[in-house]
């Protein structure tokens, strides 16, 4: 394709959006639109994943309960092998002492019971944090098998559950992303052929002059994309502008009772880009592409 | 450089539109095609510009059969013909000059060209000060003259017009016949269908008379209405 | 009936189109508009319809000024002008029936009228067989006579045409003729621009030609170029 | 308007419908796309809220600890008192001993720690449930002042957490059912203003033969009903379809985890029957109108 083609075409796509201004302004705003609503819901799904991930690695500590009255060096001996073992992540040291203190604090007013306990009943630990939970039970094992080791206590129940919880948190983002995805893709791909097909008698009369099949398709393709891309921008410009204001607000407002913070706005700029970007200016174009075959009679 | 072979063309529901045709049409000739409306004079048109093929029968251009011509071909034989069509087929999102422009555009003119060319071809039909109209502010006869200018701004080997007078006064139907016996004396062939009896008596070319899609004259240097 | 007060029309860019016009068209006449390509003539007729209103001048109709009717009674005065536009302005979705059934339909004519009525128009126009085709399956000039028949279809008190033989054979002409004269000589007005100057010279009606934008003749009786 | 009129109206619309089949099916396709997604996401936003409120109810309750040695009768007293209040949904009555056979039960493996008490240091206590947590404020002050109660026990925290929670889940949610809302408003009147703008000459061609603008407008009217129709019909049974099969499944595979039942189907089917149909519907034959006044130059 020669430069002169090349400008040709992209001085017709411009005019054609010009040209048939209340369409463009239409489809534009309608891929915005759909975008708009990827972007937010799969800003929810986001947020709600990471909420239950930082709940559920709160909770996902390994208890090792030592023997009473081990010497030092086994002691620390202890915490050396469980430090080599594979899958853990950091392990810490606590004593039966700070174990105390910890539990009457917890147990806040309900504390008046622990007070009657003269011998602390409690022994010496080490918690474990793993790099993933699926390390748990090898490490378990493990570790139970040392002399001097106790105990091993490990919150499955609830680890479990909030592994559930996360994974059908996952799944069912995943799912709603994905169906979200395929209708958006549907929307702006209808929404170009609805563009394209209101210009019909164009393009069969383009071609009536001779105009070859690059020459009608090209325009209306730089068209769609430029459709395509302005509406991504719209929608880039609204999601993370939106995003931003609610961030600070619901940090502000509720993160001290929901005790977590939402995803960074700076973290997903790029992702949002890209995705949207990528839908914009694809389906725009192909779109187009697909929707003027249909006009392409010869 | 132009022959049709046993052509016909039949629509949907049976409808005749040409029967049979067999005809030659030799470089740098002037033809008129006439016939009473229905005749099929647009179709045969249509059958060599391969807006629609043939049910059956051959038709040669340049010794290339185009009925079996590939599709992606198709623009190319459009491009080295220049049509005046019955309806105009203007491009009504652009203006005179532009749609005069956009002929050239599609085989490449240059910039330069267009800029020199346009303006004289649209001044050959009278129509400069129209050139910033879209044809939806034109008058029925502008149209056509606009039309016309595309047709021969190419300098194609082969002009085909398409009931070209119709909208068109008597003086400035004798005004467009002018440039197309011009045209057609530098070597160029013209095929019109008509009815306008005063150009065809007047002109003294080669005559086909079709009826109800069949020819049924073919005189050099004839009439309107036989004789 | 109707008549034209110091009528002009401009178009943006100072383009003139018709210039301060003053005529009269009584009940029953038969007039010929007249004038080179651009002169205009379908401009006369638009202002009319009020498809576009008049940069100055009033435009009388049955004693009303159409140029001050409210927008929604625009239909109504429609609906009592039988027109033929230039460019045919068939609906390209409904077939001929469709379209001629469609202009029945507005007028509120019942169902049984349209199925007797329609079929006779199109048969008075020759276009019998071609009832069920779409407009693009029409010839030129089959579409220019369905655009006639609608016009007349309810037997209006005045039938505009403007340029309803540019698309037909000198014959179909004369028997599209004989018939809008049957219908004048039953009390209906007939307004008609053409470019046919053996129509108009044969006829021997009232004509008024036009050049760029004003009347330079209109004359009893007269022929298309002057006398 | 007259019968006749009517009946034409009917007659051109299905013609128009038909006639335009590649943009109808794109209308409606559109339409239909639009509300699955706000069907979809109304649904995830209810049950949210939902799960929410149920696990809000599971700890909405207050606990009312009585002095040591009372009387039966001053407790019984106590608890007519307590029922009697405004704002009390159920009183229920757990001894010292329950209460501590339900400690050791919740406590595990920790339950160790308790042995060694050999007084049970718990006191009877009354358990209230409220009709709404709002009146909690007002029965605790009430209740604290009886002659008896030692102490009144309300997991305010806990409880004020939740109800933010909830706050926030219902805001949030209905904060982005209504911009989906509005969004899905805006695609569909685009959609149904790039599908009347196609046929801008048709329009115009009515309007030249003298149609009135009734005759224009009506038919278009009653296309755009009839595709939002058609299409908040698919959307409606695409959601129901979708949300019947998603909650036999989500209910088959994660209640028991998750401990929450979503939503029945059956409760929702109105709702969305009424919404979906006034969305189509309204935007349908609004947007027709609305588009087809720009053309409607006379
Ligand atoms: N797409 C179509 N489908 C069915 N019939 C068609 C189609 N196109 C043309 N016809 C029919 O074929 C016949 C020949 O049409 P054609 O356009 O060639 O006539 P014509 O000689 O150009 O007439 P005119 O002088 O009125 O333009 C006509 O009867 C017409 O109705
Ligand atoms: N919408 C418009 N905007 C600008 N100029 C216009 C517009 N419509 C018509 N004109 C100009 O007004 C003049 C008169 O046009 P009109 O259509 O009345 O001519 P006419 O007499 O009908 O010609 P013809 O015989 O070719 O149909 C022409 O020069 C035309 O270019
Ligand atoms: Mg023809
Ligand atoms: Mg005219």
């Amino acid at each position: 394709m020669g430069f002169k083609k090349a400008k040709y075409i992209l001085k017709q796509a411009f005019q054609g959006i010009w040209r048939n201004r209340m369409m463009s302004v239409a489809s534009i705003g309608s891929v915005a639109a759909v975008l708009v609503i990827l972007g937010l819901i799969l800003l929810i799904v986001l947020n709600i994943s990471n909420i239950t991930l930082i709940t559920k690695e709160k909770f996902d500590e390994i208890y090792v309960f030592l023997e009473e009255d081990l010497e030092e060096e086994v002691i620390s001996h202890i915490g050396k092998e469980i430090r080599s073992l594979d899958g853990v992540f950091s392990v810490a040291y606590e004593t039966k002492e700070y174990a105390l203190e910890k539990m009457k604090e917890e147990w806040g007013e309900d504390a008046d019971l622990l007070e009657g306990i003269d011998n602390n009943p409690l022994p010496n630990s080490y918690i474990i944090r793993l790099k993933s939970v699926d390390n748990a039970e090898e490490v378990i094992v493990k570790v139970e098998n040392y002399t001097g080791v106790e105990e091993v206590r490990y919150y499955k129940d609830v680890i479990e559950k909030l592994v559930s919880t996360s994974d059908f948190m996952r799944t069912a983002g995943s799912v709603i992303i994905i169906i979200l995805l395929l209708i958006s893709i549907f929307i702006i791909s209808n929404t170009i052929k609805l563009t394209v097909a209101s210009r019909k008698t164009e393009i069969e009369l383009m071609q009536y002059v001779g105009a070859s099949n690059g020459f009608v398709r090209g325009p209306f393709m730089i068209e769609g994309l430029v459709l395509g891309l302005i509406g991504s921008f719209i929608a880039i410009l609204i999601v993370l502008n939106t995003y931003d204001q609610a961030a600070v607000y619901i940090n502000d407002k509720f993160s001290v009772m929901l005790s977590v913070y939402i995803v960074k706005p700076t973290v997903i700029v790029k992702d949002i880009v890209i995705i949207f970007i990528t839908i914009g200016v694809g389906i725009g174009s192909l779109g187009s592409l697909v929707s003027i075959k249909k006009f392409l009679s010869i | 450089m132009l022959e049709f072979m046993e052509v016909s063309k039949f629509y949907k529901k049976q409808q005749v539109a040409v029967k049979n045709i067999s005809m030659k049409i030799k470089k740098g000739e002037f033809v008129f095609l006439v016939g009473k409306s229905g005749a099929g004079k647009t179709t045969l048109i249509k059958l060599l510009l391969k807006e629609i093929n043939p049910t059956s029968g051959k038709i040669y251009y340049d010794g290339n059969d185009i009925t079996k011509l590939k599709n992606r071909r198709v623009p190319e034989l459009r491009r080295r013909i220049g049509v005046v069509f019955q309806d105009f087929r203007l491009l009504p999102k652009m203006t005179v000059y532009e749609n005069i422009a956009f002929a050239m555009e599609i085989v490449g003119s240059s910039a330069k060209n267009i800029r020199r060319e346009v303006p004289t071809v649209l001044s050959m039909v009278g129509l400069s000060s129209k050139a910033n109209n879209y044809p939806d502010e034109l008058a029925g006869g502008e149209k056509q003259r606009v039309a016309i200018a595309r047709s021969v701004i190419n300098k194609p080997q082969i002009i085909i017009a398409d009931e070209p007078t119709g909208n068109l006064d008597p003086e400035t139907s004798h005004e467009i016949m002018k440039i197309f016996t011009e045209i057609n004396k530098r070597g160029t062939t013209l095929i019109m269908a008509t009815h306008d009896r005063a150009i065809v008596d007047q002109m003294k070319k080669r005559v086909i008379e079709l009826k109800k899609g069949s020819i049924i004259r073919d005189s050099e240097g004839g009439y309107y209405n036989g004789l």
